[in-house]
């Protein structure tokens, strides 16, 4: 320790340079890769123009790693990649391999370390997450126990490639959805459902009240004198429970533990292909936090993969295939109840609405 | 060795009735993580502790973040607080550094555990690898091994990330180190971006955060369409590159090519003879599916570089937003020079009209896109638009144009 | 023979120098029939006056409308008065009556010739064959004549349609009369849905106007999903029946099956393998496309009925509206109940929450669907929905619900 | 005259039984129609499950028509239909015969009356329109003199059914959309370009002020005192020129000779064959009011017409069309030009925008 601080002090360098930890193989044919095949669920094979062949071993990650994990990561990488690895955008670690017959070696050690192969093309890949009650305030849930359960549960899909496409999953423990969940195929979201518990003692002190007034969309906040104090009050019909008012007030908390809870969304997607990309819609409004295995969401989650598996066709990502059979048959499949939560009512909600005689019988 | 986060090798371990059961089960578990670096660090040990609390109770333990960070930086730190403080000391204090990853977060062995070292003397041990913005997490320090820490990251060649209104750590697809289809060099651009943009990353000054992501195709492997600000997305000008003799070959392999592929085509500008496949390219929307179903026998044509579009985020406040087509395209090798000059000019309109916590995509439906082009010296094309509009108030700018 | 409507024979035919242009060309020409009139009408040759005016100073020459009618009715009638009526005192007061049409706009020889001869005497001799809600409409004539007019009509068997905030005249396509597609009596509902509300018609009491039309089935030929606030168009609930061997002949014909019918098929559940045509009726949204390209060869279903549809209008104020699904179906014999009992549980709703000038569908836009439903008190349905919500803004009601 | 008003007073007697005008054949095969079949451009003939057949001649109208006219259809119809006509949705007339020897004659003498026969199927049918300067105050254009002249120009494409699919064209004379031309494959739509003239004078007499303040959409019109009396004042950059505030205000005209037109809109439908029904979206937002003839506006519809007709798919509406080639290609092949006022800022802009990227090129 003592070393760093008498070294100068550097700032804004930036991140390593975007080539400097490339393996040689990727150095060599950067820009230059002319198709690719799969080996294997997890495994993947990259072939040059130049004829030289990339091997790819994909392996889950519970993305929350200790250093002892890493260092494990990197000893792998040392051994069977001339010492690179990577991480993919969805958390998982890759093994990049020029020898095709360390494949199944290195397969065998993540093996007996309990670490799971697979996650590409028409498998489930990782989780995309957040912090949860690891680390955030704002968390109506926990991120990382609900990644691991729901993972548990359809890890098969992981280390196969079983479904009609691929199929993305996405947590978020908030509405400020840090795990970007709006476009997935199922995404599992925290929700609050009562208004905040304001703490009229510590609010004039620490939140500006016409900054705090100004952040609910739906105009829920109103300025108050509480005990001769400035405040706010909230009018409770207008309140949706978004957390904004949180996010820029602490004395502005939502959490309550009976009333929190989770909501799940399907048929959102990012790609560009075939369809363009859309956001996920509501199935069910509210399943009630259980911790440590959540068996609600579990069930309501491995449900929707069974139907969909069963019934969509090749290529058809989830909201390409309830395009084509139609939400009503999605609800009797699932047995999901339709409510009035269902119906957007925010801004844009007459868009949703059907605007054309196409119904299904 | 007490090291200066305090580390003392106290034995108790805390009791996660709870938790421990999140350590079954086939997929790997971030209990054992947990543990694992709580074997080492009494911080690790008191999350687990708070955390286990936490599944008690089901709410969170943490208390509306601080401002905290290192010297000359306005972000790259999330200020953490425990509300069980008391009980669980070793967390009182439990920031995270958000530290910018390699591009496509490719990694060596060496730099990997370079961090671990770092981190094994200033934190807790735990980390994200990675968060999803991109940023590599360190999770959970105190503030007085913030600088400490910044600084031997500095020396072993990482910088912070983004956090507030600033820009945030860009990211990009794998894209030309092992993808045949990148249109363009995303890990160069990713990087020559965050370099160009170190100010604005470190010391927020925007109205509200920025994030840029660059996926080499339409496939858009990191998410940039739902989730950056500013997305770059590859395509290409030219025809798809067609080997008619290996589609042949995967319609011998039983791909049923007229339903599957043809079928699935949302420019409805392929056919399939049975012997031939026909692809009227002026027709075709580079969505990737023919090239996805068939990557032997298509690629991308060979003029190739962007759609640039501007806008997405998340939920909160007005409703979450896609981007949009800002330039329909721009050639691979002028992609860096076209950006810095939009970019600034988007950053200048921000400025002025952006109100505090206004994102960028919010601005321009708060304004409407003419008003924004405008405001950035763009002219509209269609390109812009799923259509254009349907409903009739127009607000006609008679002076300017004169009378016809 | 000088008439009430003081038609005095005059000579000075009105330079229309503008006009004439305007009977040039091979379609038929409005101006033909405005002087055909005014041979023999003073009112029809003003008319050609004013309207020459208009076209040399390219505007109009009405003045906002006045408040006109017969006894007891609050509507039926548009007054109209001329700003230049000095200079075309046979205009100066030009009102127009709407007439209910008969349904779906079948005519006697007869009954037509008895509307013109009462029209010769109490009016301009000028009509439209029909108004854009379906009206006939009689063009022009002075306050004085009109419960003269009105008297003769119901004597002849025609009443007045609507107008303000009223219900307005119902109108419905050519349905069983002469269509094999009507999967209800469109004609009979129409008239049955004029009858009930005739109070409602004929005397303004709403927040806005409120328009029923009825199409016999998805094609829609009286553009009720864009045009009314109430809008019926037939469906069935069964298979689509098909004749095999018509198919045959349709393709032995030169129709590009696969291509042309099952290619354009919205819900993806056709399939032509050469021989037979196999619908997989599950998944078919009742489009009609493929009825409509192979009429021969393919019918509706047996089980017969409609969708009820609700809330379409044109822009003002808020923005054009469709019209969407508020009942998937409702079997044909049971749609006028049906429809009695909702639409007062509509108007209920509309009549305590909607303000002034107010569409029902504008105040399911302000309220929002579930609101509207809660007030009405029908069970929402995922068919009433293109697709649930995608944002997250829900407004639980916990109290009702419980707390699980 | 005078026979009539000693009657008795007869009211809510409501319009004619469904019934009573039907023909004969028509009521024997009420509800049993079997299929049909085109004979020609304008001649239908619907087969009932009896075998009777039923042919239909279609003519185009005016529809604005003078009783001399409406008694020559009544003649035609007692010769040839045994005395029973009807009109069509779109203004049409139809003659129902139930001999087919018959059809020859009667095509001839609406020849020789001037009369076109069409309309049906892969036609351009008749123009949906509206008063205009023949009856409203509201009109920024004429209605009837529009349709003449664009009729005029595409009368071909009414008696040749020569297009890929139906076209259904639509004339307004002002934003009220009385032609309800919103969902039209092209819709003519008269437009004021500048706001409204406020009569001080007349307002405070003839209109509630709190009323109009209420009926602006953007806002823009506030309370003002002029000259000491109450009235109202228009911020300009906020008025759209709707119109809205002259319909419940005769003291707020917006005509203005020079600055009034009109304006093009595409790809709208009605039917929910094949797509969903649809608006129409602008493509022209301004075109000049040159009377009597509108030559910009002839021009620019049958430009659209012929690309469509050349370019189009067969059973491809003009919106269907657009969808699959992209605004671009229309905006190119039209030789419009796209322009600021294209692009929505209206309430639901924002859904407007291209959120994908699937671009052509
Ligand atoms: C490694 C990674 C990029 C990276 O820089 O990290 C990657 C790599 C590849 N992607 Fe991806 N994609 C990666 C995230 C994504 C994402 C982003 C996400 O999931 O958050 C998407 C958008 C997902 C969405 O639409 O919601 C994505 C949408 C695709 C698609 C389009 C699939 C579709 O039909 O919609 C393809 C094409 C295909 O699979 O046929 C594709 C194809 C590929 C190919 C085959 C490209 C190639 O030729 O190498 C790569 C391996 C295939 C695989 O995993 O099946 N990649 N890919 C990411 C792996 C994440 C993971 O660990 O699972
Ligand atoms: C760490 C991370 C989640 C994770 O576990 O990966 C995260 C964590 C937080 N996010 Fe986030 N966001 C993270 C990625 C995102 C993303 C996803 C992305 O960038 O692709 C989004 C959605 C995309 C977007 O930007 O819209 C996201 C949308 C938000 C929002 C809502 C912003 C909005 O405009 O709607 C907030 C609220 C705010 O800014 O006040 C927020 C706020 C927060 C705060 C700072 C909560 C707060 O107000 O203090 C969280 C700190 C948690 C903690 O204790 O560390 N976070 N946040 C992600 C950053 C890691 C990284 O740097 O790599
Ligand atoms: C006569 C007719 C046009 C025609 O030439 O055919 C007509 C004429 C007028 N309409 Fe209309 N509307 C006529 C069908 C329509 C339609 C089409 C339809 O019903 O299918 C619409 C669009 C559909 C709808 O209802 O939204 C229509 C939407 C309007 C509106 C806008 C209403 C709205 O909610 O957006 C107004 C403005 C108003 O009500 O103040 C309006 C107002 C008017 C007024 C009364 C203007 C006024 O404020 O005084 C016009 C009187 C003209 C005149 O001097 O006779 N008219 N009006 C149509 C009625 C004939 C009939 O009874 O058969
Ligand atoms: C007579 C009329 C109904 C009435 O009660 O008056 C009618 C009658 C028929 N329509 Fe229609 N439609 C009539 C207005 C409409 C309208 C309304 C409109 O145009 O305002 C529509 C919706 C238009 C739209 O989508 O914008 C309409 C959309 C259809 C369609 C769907 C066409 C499509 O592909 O979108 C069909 C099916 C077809 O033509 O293949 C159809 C088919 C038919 C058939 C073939 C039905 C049958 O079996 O008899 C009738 C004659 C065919 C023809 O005209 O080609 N009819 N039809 C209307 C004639 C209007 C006219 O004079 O031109
Ligand atoms: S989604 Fe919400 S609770 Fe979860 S990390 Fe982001 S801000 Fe925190
Ligand atoms: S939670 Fe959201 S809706 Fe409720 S008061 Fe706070 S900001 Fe407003
Ligand atoms: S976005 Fe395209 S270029 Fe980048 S990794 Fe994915 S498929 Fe390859
Ligand atoms: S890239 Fe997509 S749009 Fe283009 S031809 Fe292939 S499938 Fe069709
Ligand atoms: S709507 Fe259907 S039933 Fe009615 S006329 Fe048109 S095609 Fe026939
Ligand atoms: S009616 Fe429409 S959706 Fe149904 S099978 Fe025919 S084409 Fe397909
Ligand atoms: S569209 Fe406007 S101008 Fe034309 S008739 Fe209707 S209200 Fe009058
Ligand atoms: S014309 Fe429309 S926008 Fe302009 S002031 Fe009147 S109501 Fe408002």
């Amino acid at each position: 320790m003592s070393t760093a601080t008498v070294q100068s002090r550097l700032t804004d360098i930036g991140p390593p340079s975007y080539q400097k930890y490339l393996p040689p193989i990727v150095l060599r044919n950067y820009g230059q890769w002319r198709h690719h095949e799969t080996l294997a669920p997890g495994v993947l094979c990259h072939i040059a123009e130049s004829g030289e062949r990339l091997y790819t071993v994909r392996a889950g990650s519970p993305r929350l790693l200790s250093i002892q994990t890493l260092r494990r990561y990197a000893d792998l990488a040392d051994r069977y990649c001339g010492g690179s690895l990577r991480f993919t955008s969805r958390n998982n670690v890759e093994f990049l391999l020029e020898d095709p017959a360390r494949i199944e070696p290195l397969k065998k050690e993540l093996a007996a370390l309990g670490i799971p192969v697979g996650g590409t093309n028409n498998a489930i890949s990782n989780i995309v997450h957040t912090q949860g009650w690891v680390h955030c305030h704002s968390a109506a849930t926990d991120a990382s126990g609900l990644v691991k359960s729901v993972m548990d549960a359809l890890n098969d899909h992981f280390t196969h490639e079983d479904l009609p496409a691929k199929l993305r999953i996405a947590v978020a423990c908030c509405l400020n959805m840090c795990g970007a969940v709006h476009c997935s195929d199922i995404a599992i979201l925290g929700v609050h459902r009562r208004p905040p518990q304001i703490q009229h003692e510590v609010l004039p002190k620490v939140c500006e009240v016409p900054t705090l007034i100004a952040s609910c969309p739906t105009g829920a906040i109103r300025a108050a004198t509480v005990e001769g104090k400035p405040s706010v009050e909230v009018i409770e019909e207008q309140c949706m429970y978004c957390g904004n008012c949180f996010s820029v007030c602490p004395a502005m908390p939502l959490s309550d533990a009976e009333h929190d809870g989770l909501s799940i969304w399907v048929g959102g997607k990012v790609s560009n292909a075939r369809s363009k990309p859309s956001f996920s819609k509501l199935v069910i409004p509210w399943l009630p936090n259980h911790p440590p295995r959540w068996p609600e969401v579990v069930e309501a989650v491995t449900k929707i993969v069974d139907v969909y598996r069963g019934e969509a066709r090749r290529y058809e990502r989830m909201g390409e295939w309830i395009d084509r059979i139609g939400w009503p048959r999605f609800f009797q499949l699932t047995g999901f109840e339709f409510t009035r939560y269902h119906i957007d009512d925010f801004k844009h909600a007459g868009l949703s609405y059907a605007r054309s005689a196409h119904v299904r019988y | 060795m007490a090291d200066n986060n305090g580390n003392s090798g106290s034995n108790e371990k805390p009791a996660t009735k709870l938790l421990d059961e999140l350590e079954e089960g086939p997929w790997p578990s971030f209990v054992t993580e947990i543990k694992s670096a709580a074997e080492a660090n009494d911080s690790a040990r008191d999350l687990l502790g708070q955390l286990e609390v936490s599944y008690e109770e089901k709410k969170s333990h943490w208390k509306h973040g601080g401002l905290v960070g290192v010297l000359g930086y306005g972000g790259g730190v999330i200020g953490r607080y425990s509300d069980v403080g008391d009980q669980f000391p070793k967390v009182a204090h439990f920031h995270t550094l958000r530290v910018n990853q390699p591009a496509a977060w490719f990694y060596s062995s060496e730099a990997l555990r370079k961090v671990c070292d770092i981190w094994e003397r200033h934190g807790s041990g735990l980390t994200n690898m990675h968060g999803s913005t991109g940023d590599m997490i360190l999770l959970g320090t105190t503030t007085d091994q913030l600088e400490p820490t910044f600084q031997e990251l500095t020396h072993a060649g990482f910088d912070l990330g983004g956090s507030g209104s600033a820009v945030r750590t860009p990211s990009c697809c794998v894209g030309m180190a092992r993808c045949e289809w990148a249109c363009f060099d995303t890990m160069k651009l990713c990087y020559d971006l965050t370099m160009t943009y170190q100010d604005e990353l470190h010391r927020p000054a925007f109205p509200y955060k920025f994030k840029f992501k660059c996926s080499g195709c339409p496939n858009d492997c990191v998410a940039s369409i739902a989730r950056s600000d500013l997305a770059v997305i590859g395509t290409w000008k030219d025809d798809i590159q067609i080997d008619q003799e290996e589609v042949g070959k995967y319609a011998a392999a039983g791909l049923n090519i007229q339903r599957d592929v043809c079928g699935n085509c949302p420019g409805k500008c392929m056919d399939w003879d049975g012997r031939a496949l026909h692809i009227e390219n002026r027709d075709c929307v580079r969505c990737m599916h023919c090239i996805n179903a068939m990557p032997k026998a298509l690629r991308p044509g060979k003029e190739k570089g962007a759609v640039i579009l501007i806008g997405a985020k998340a939920p909160i406040v007005q409703g979450a937003l896609l981007s949009s087509v800002l330039i329909p395209f721009v050639p691979a090798d002028e992609l860096l020079d076209t950006l810095k000059e939009l970019v600034q000019r988007i950053w200048d309109f921000w400025d002025e009209y952006g109100t505090n916590r206004e994102r960028i995509g919010e601005l321009i439906q708060r304004v409407g896109l003419p008003a924004f082009l405008d405001g950035i010296g763009l002219d509209p094309v269609p390109e812009m638009v799923a259509a254009p509009r349907d409903n009739p108030y127009i607000y006609f700018q008679t002076e300017k144009e004169g009378d016809q």
